[in-house]
């Protein structure tokens, strides 16, 4: 079924896909990456949201064909072409692994617990990964 | 399956795609063009070196509405439409282009 | 809006019940399924409830009794699947931390 | 009027994880909560693979699943991609071959948007 198609039955739910997972040993990454995209071909309203080790999926400096990993990190930046604009980090799960606010994604909030909750709150369908 | 080209085999899986992208010039787009027995215009290269710049800096093929909306920013509104699209590449642009363009076939359900 | 926080791991060996913590709200609710039955007695969600009293936790009775876990805390509401789908349509939302 | 419900499943048939979610669909259908659809992802779509072979004295996931499916008329979806990247294929040599039961629907994420928009609630189980 193509974008075009879907249009006409669109809600206005709003979709959060949360990443709790490092980047590399598991699929799951790519895998919500994957879910989200397809939300936004679909014009959802899609938030990503990173916490817990699922940080390590934005941090900068990585390199995963040094492993021979296919790097799907790198299609974080498409995501304005997705209409996914917001991106939020949990700021505490930064400061337990002891990084930066460095990351390979633009636009990327940094927010503290409680804020971070409440926006996850407003979503209407929440997936994990 | 196989492609000839340059006294070269070229792999490609079950549907024409080229296995290794980095084989890809643009000669060998016409050659897997012509397996469909189609001639590329100027408005499909354009499409074509589209895609497979896209592919390049962000390791994945546009799904169609990312497509239409960064050629928009390149092109402009003209040339952003599903519409202008599925009429140059009428088995789907994201399918058909990134084919052309010797990336690897997009996921099914994407 | 109140989130339904649905949890099924052992927060011993995973980190659901250390992040569903630090993102539940006031309003929201927990339920203990499958493994996160094994939270019955952990420390953190312990500590949880005595820092907020009035936090819902629901558990699957089924699901503790199979894995002989028991709770005198009178906070923990024991329930049924027919009292998770009345939770789910209760709450705005749910999360799965597992 | 009637309640909704879609039910997103990324565990896999040989995790006891798949119980509780089986069961909470016959719950709902006994309490009346039309369940829109199942949709299986990740390691979810492991729930349709036809050969696989679960000794007898255990618990039959794909037995309840084909019940559902058949007696109750839930729609099971399976991410196709999902599934290719775990070897279940509908596109062997003919229909027969597959390996993916034919209790579920061969979809893409397409429908996991579909059933996100229809429900009234959604539960990743």
């Amino acid at each position: 079924m193509s974008a075009a198609i879907y249009e006409e039955k669109q809600t206005d739910k709003t979709i959060a896909i949360v990443n709790t997972q490092a980047p590399f040993s598991s699929a799951d990454g790519k895998e919500a990456l994957d879910a989200a995209l397809i939300f936004g071909s679909y014009e959802q309203a899609t938030s990503l949201f990173f916490i817990g080790d699922g940080v390590f999926q934005v941090i900068g400096e990585q390199n995963a064909s040094a492993i021979e990993i296919k790097d799907y990190l790198k299609t974080f930046s498409a995501l304005e072409f997705y209409d996914i604009e917001n991106i939020y980090v949990c700021q505490q799960s930064l400061t337990e692994r002891n990084l930066m606010a460095n990351f390979h994604i633009d636009n990327v909030q940094v927010l503290a617990n409680e804020a971070f909750s409440q926006r996850l709150h407003q979503h209407n369908v929440i997936y994990r990964f | 399956m196989t492609i000839n080209y340059n006294n070269e085999t070229l792999a490609t899986d079950k549907q024409g795609y080229l296995l290794d992208f980095t084989l890809w010039n643009e000669d060998v787009a016409v050659l897997l063009a012509q397996t469909d027995e189609i001639e590329l215009s100027e408005a499909h290269w354009e499409v074509i070196r589209f895609v497979r710049e896209f592919y390049l800096t962000y390791n994945t093929s546009p799904a169609i509405r990312a497509l239409t909306k960064a050629m928009k920013a390149e092109f402009g509104e003209e040339k952003a439409s599903s519409r202008y699209l599925y009429r140059l590449f009428k088995e789907g642009p994201a399918k058909q282009a990134t084919k052309y363009a010797g990336l690897p076939k997009p996921a099914r359900c994407i | 809006m109140a989130m339904l926080h649905i949890i099924r791991n052992s927060g011993f060996s995973s980190s659901a019940l250390m992040q569903c913590l630090s993102m539940n709200l006031p309003q929201d609710s927990i339920l203990l399924m499958d493994d996160g039955c094994y939270n019955l007695n952990h420390p953190l969600l312990l500590a949880a409830l005595v820092k907020q009293p009035a936090l819902k936790v629901y558990f699957i009775s089924l699901h503790a009794s199979a894995r002989a876990q028991k709770t005198s805390n009178t906070s923990f509401v024991s329930s049924t699947l027919d009292d998770v789908l009345e939770l789910l349509f209760s709450h705005d939302n749910s999360i799965t931390w597992s | 009027m009637q309640n909704t419900l879609a039910l997103v499943v990324t565990t896999p048939p040989n995790s006891n994880l798949t119980t509780t979610a089986i069961n909470l669909v016959k719950r709902a259908i006994d309490k009346d909560v039309a369940i829109v659809g199942v949709f299986f992802y990740q390691d979810g779509v492991l729930n349709a693979a036809k050969h696989l072979s679960i000794p007898n004295d255990e618990y039959q996931a794909l037995q309840h699943w084909q019940q559902l499916s058949n007696e109750y008329h839930v729609p099971l979806h399976l991410c196709v991609s999902a599934a290719e990247k775990r070897g279940l294929t509908d596109e062997l040599s003919n229909n027969e071959n597959s390996n993916i039961d034919k209790a579920f629907i061969v979809s893409g994420l397409g429908e996991l948007v579909e059933l996100t928009s229809k429900a009234e609630r959604v539960v990743q189980l």
